[in-house]
């Protein structure tokens, strides 16, 4: 059977009910299109999940060869040891795995960052300031040591920022600041890709973009109507 | 290894000392308290995320579960209306029932374990952009008066916090990649960098022993400091001490 | 048995013990059945996971059913949430994934919905722009004419007619943004790190609300 | 109210509208605004063009729903223009689990279905066969670890099967595949982090050279591993993907949204200027806290 049609239909009004956010107010085709996604995404987490996790890893390495899979079964019980969560007169049994997720996870992540991000960091911020032929790349050295050291003053909390640490850290927060513009517009650049190449699948083929005209004027229209003419009916049609 | 065993004894140190340290103020976290009694003013509704948990309970998360705690038990003290949508990502689930388990804990310290329903914290989905989208439908909704958005937030931080201003709101953000602090701190009242939200859990303690512990970090970041202008002159007349330390 | 479980140091030993298998192995040499451990904890957290949102699943239906059963305004669009995820659930563990029931409900609403979601933040981004990119104190200066440069250094048209961005443009992008991101890392590791300490200790606030929650019963 | 009050306190429904109008206009009437090509991809083109009869290529679609709209452009360039060196062999893989959608999204849309075939994988592309001059080696889940594995030991890790149960070993031996070695040139398409990957472990213990396509949000990363000579070349965004577009000459829609693309932009950096004088004018005290 042939759906790529009713899929287009439905791919279209979910975009443009997810659009209608843009004027800022909820309306029945945002709720619908709200609703359904987060329906089918839901539906999706516990499926992928569940597969991928419980069936593939547990429930296949188990079944063929327990004896040395045997300590997957305890984690399985760890898992089932959630579930608990549902009862509230059991529901601190919970707190056994909610207790070794959080041990093993911020463990895993803080083990890493000692090496990747401080230690090379450093190294790759001491660059040589004498025999170096080229300004620019004296200038960028100079320019980077200076910022790192100072945006890194900044972040001094236990000293009184007075002094020369209240300059250093000025200027590091000004440094900071210049940052974040041209990190918003790296990430401007990027959503912007983003939202044209969204754009160019509702208007290319043409077929498709006498759907997309004719949903749009639909959506826009009905939703500024019930905006500016039933206030009423609007906020009756949609979930309080 | 020998950093990690230092660090714990010096952070051990410290508290044991228990000397309150000069702490200079982190406005976005004072800023928490100010939006919270606002929101008491407005008699209205606060919207809290810890986070979507992309890395699991990474410390981010746990970072983002400390700041929830604290919203949580303001609001209930206050009798406001928590409201914590959760998930956003495949490692998310976790997180949903330990951030319903610290939010529920809350509200029994507070005496008030009748106000706690777990209806306010759903679970919506594992995928980010669906989460966001149900986000930003209960900020149309509710029209709470305050969002903090902490923990590991991605791309979808943007929206939601420009929904949330449109709608009125004040809002407190942070998260744990630079590119998205820069967007927040376009759109956000108040925007945590960097280890004011890894570390507010000490912040917001405000007990002398929790305080001490961002002592050793500004020691550590001294000592940085330190080994940086050190390496930086040492290369410059071509001896390689101190950057053979760090090429491990 | 609940009263153990119950208690704090329980818990907090859990969190100790988790701790020490994955940081020892990691440093030192170690037996292979100490880092068998470590393996079997980190593909431990996943399942726990996975079967969370099993708990999240029943939570949302049942949310969602007591609404509709009190005809609160709007119930219907909760029900069909409920429903979909129900359908979705359904379909997945009987039909499979790959089947064209369920290939239609992930293609219609899922795929749209992700990418419309990803193309709305441009408008969000500019509507910030145009609010806070104003010369009102120096920080926002400076965010504004950084972003300025970048734009002008990004954008093929402004770039071809005005070169004299790219130098700058460049500039920022490869040092000054990186410079930030270091020290960003820096902050947010140490901070990291010592967090993962107070964990340990058993300081950390929110799992000590986690923890603590029993004992004023 | 003055004029000046007026713009600086104009609701944003307004931008968004304008936003609409400018970037939908210039997609259907593109005008063909000049487009400077950068280094990145200039050398991004010259590498894959400079390919030899008999060179191994591995492409990594590190690809996912939410940011293909950014890569795509560059997809549907690279691809078909690798496709076009001759003697080339070329190995698809993924390191996302829907990423083979894209591959097979790729070949579908410029190629056609080998003589006597009805499915997949027996697509053409540009002359090249399935199991003649490419295969698809599936989905490797976990990441870096996938990464690394593969580096170790590639044979043991890939095995004797394709993506879709065929056998695949003899090729392989043909292409002179017995490890990690062996491969050319690594191309890698990131919605994700996978360069990174490929620099720790192809790059650092065999010295591959590699070609990153990614979206704009992890440029930052990417240009400091070529700064370092890490990767060979870079392809940025939708930017990237258009000055491919343009080199290989396969025209397409990342090369169309470059006149929106600029526009925009300007736009935006104009409102700024606007509204700044509009601020000036009528300058009200600042609410709320510091951004």
């Amino acid at each position: 059977m042939d759906l790529s049609f009713p899929i287009l239909i439905l791919s279209t009004v979910t975009t443009f009910g997810l659009f209608t956010i843009l004027l800022g107010e909820d309306n029945p085709w945002f709720a619908f299109a709200e609703n359904t996604y987060v329906g089918v995404a839901i539906g999706l987490s516990v499926v992928l999940n569940t597969s991928q996790y419980l069936i593939q890893n547990v429930y296949t390495k188990t079944s063929t060869n327990l004896g040395a899979n045997w300590p997957l079964v305890i984690s399985m019980v760890l898992g089932l040891l959630m579930l608990t969560r549902i009862s509230t007169k059991y529901s601190y049994i919970s707190r056994i795995p909610i207790a070794v997720i959080t041990g093993t996870g911020v463990a895993v992540t803080t083990r890493a960052i000692i090496f990747s991000t401080i230690l090379q960091n450093v190294a790759a911020t001491i660059k040589p300031l004498l025999n170096v032929s080229d300004p620019m790349t004296l200038f960028t050295s100079i320019m980077v040591l200076v910022l790192v050291l100072t945006m890194l003053s900044y972040f001094f909390y236990t000293v009184e920022h007075k002094g020369a640490l209240k300059t250093s850290s000025t200027i590091g927060r000004y440094g900071l600041y210049a940052a974040f513009g041209a990190l918003f517009a790296i990430t401007y650049m990027g959503r912007l890709g983003l939202f044209l190449g969204r754009m160019e699948t509702l208007l290319f083929p043409a077929s498709t973009m006498y759907i997309s005209l004719f949903l749009f004027v639909l959506v826009l229209a009905t939703s500024l109507l019930l905006m500016k003419k039933y206030p009423e009916l609007r906020k009756k049609l949609t979930p309080e | 290894m020998a950093i990690f065993v230092a660090m714990i004894l010096m952070v051990y140190y410290y508290m044991k000392q228990a000397k309150p340290p000069y702490i200079r103020r982190v406005a976005a976290i004072d800023a928490i308290e100010e939006g919270v009694g606002r929101a008491t003013e407005l008699g209205g509704t606060v919207i809290v995320s810890p986070g979507i948990a992309q890395n699991g309970m990474d410390y981010w998360t746990v970072a983002g579960v400390a700041v929830l705690a604290h919203v949580a038990r303001l609001a209930a003290r206050n009798d406001l209306k928590l409201l914590v949508p959760l998930g956003g990502s495949d490692q998310s689930y976790a997180l949903t029932e330990i951030a319903r388990d610290v939010v529920e804990g809350q509200y029994r310290l507070e005496g008030k374990p009748d106000s706690f329903t777990i209806d306010n914290m759903p679970f919506l989905s594992g995928r980010q952009f669906a989460w966001a989208t149900a986000y930003v439908g209960m900020i149309l909704r509710e029209k709470p008066a305050l969002d903090v958005m902490v923990g590991t937030q991605w791309a979808t931080a943007v929206y939601m916090s420009e929904v949330a201003s449109n709608a009125g709101c004040m809002q407190i953000s942070g998260t744990d990649y630079l590119s998205n602090v820069a967007c927040l701190a376009t759109t956000s009242d108040y925007v945590m960098i960097g280890e004011e939200q890894v570390a507010a859990g000490a912040y917001l303690s405000k007990d002398p022993v929790q305080l001490s512990s961002i002592r050793t970090q500004d020691i550590i970041k001294a000592l940085l400091v330190v080994l940086m202008v050190a390496g930086t002159i040492a290369i410059s007349f071509g001896s390689k001490i101190i950057t053979d330390l760090f090429a491990l | 048995m609940s009263s153990i479980i119950k208690r704090q140091e329980f818990l907090l030993a859990i969190i100790v013990l988790c701790s020490v298998f994955i940081y020892v192995p990691y440093f030192v040499q170690v037996p292979a059945q100490v880092s068998a451990v470590e393996s079997w904890l980190i593909n431990t957290m996943p399942i726990i996971s996975a079967t969370a949102v099993w708990v999240g699943f029943y939570t949302l239906l049942r949310r969602q059913a007591v609404r509709a059963s009190r005809r609160v305004r709007g119930w219907y669009y909760g029900l069909m949430m409920g429903i979909m995820s129900l359908v979705v659930v359904v379909l997945g563990f009987t039909v499979g994934t790959n089947h064209d029931a369920f290939t239609f409900l992930t293609n219609s609403f899922v795929i749209p919905g992700d990418a419309t979601i990803y193309a709305l933040l441009v408008f969000f981004l500019t509507s910030a722009a145009a609010r806070t990119f104003k010369v009102r104190d120096i920080e926002s200066s400076l965010l504004m004419i950084a972003a300025f440069v970048m734009f002008m250094y990004q954008a093929p048209l402004t770039e071809y007619y005005l070169p004299f961005f790219s130098q700058p443009g460049l500039w920022l992008q490869n040092n000054l943004a990186m410079a930030a991101t270091r020290v960003f890392g820096f902050s947010a590791a140490l901070g990291g790190i010592v967090l993962a300490i107070r964990l340990v200790l058993g300081k950390e606030m929110g799992m000590i609300g986690l923890i603590r929650r029993k004992e004023k019963e | 109210m003055s004029i000046f009050k007026k713009i600086s306190t104009l609701d944003r429904k307004w931008w968004y509208l304008l936003l609409i109008i400018f970037v939908v206009v210039p997609l259907l009437n593109p005008i063909g605004l000049p487009l400077k090509v950068s280094a990145y991809t200039k050398e991004a083109y010259n590498t894959v063009d400079a390919l030899k009869t008999g060179d191994v290529v591995l492409v990594n679609f590190d690809v996912a729903s939410s940011g293909y709209d950014e890569v795509k452009g560059s997809i549907s360039s690279m691809i078909p223009h690798l496709f076009t060196k001759p003697g080339v062999k070329i190995m698809f893989m993924t390191d996302q689990d829907q990423g083979y959608i894209y591959i097979q999204k790729v070949i579908a849309e410029r190629g056609t279905l080998m003589a006597g075939k009805t499915t997949w994988p027996w697509y053409q592309l540009e002359g090249k066969q399935y199991l003649v001059d490419y295969v698809n080696l599936g989905y490797f889940p976990g990441a870096d670890k996938a990464i690394a594995a593969l580096a170790n030991d590639f044979r043991g890790n890939v095995g004797n099967k394709d993506f879709y149960g065929n056998n695949i070993g003899q090729w392989l031996d043909d292409a002179g595949v017995k490890s990690a070695k062996d491969i050319d040139l690594v191309i890698t398409i990131d919605c994700g982090g996978a360069v990174s990957y490929f620099v720790n472990y192809f790059y650092l213990q065999y010295g591959t050279p590699i070609i990153c396509s990614m979206i704009s949000v992890s440029a930052a990363g990417a240009i400091t591993n070529y700064s370092a000579k890490q990767v060979v070349a870079l392809v940025i965004s939708t930017r990237g993907s258009a000055e491919y577009q343009y080199l290989s000459g396969y025209f397409g829609e990342a090369l169309i949204s470059m006149d929106a693309f600029s526009i925009v932009q300007v736009l935006l950096v104009i409102l700024v200027i606007i509204t700044n004088i509009a601020f000036y004018f009528s300058r009200e005290p600042p609410k709320g806290g510091k951004p």
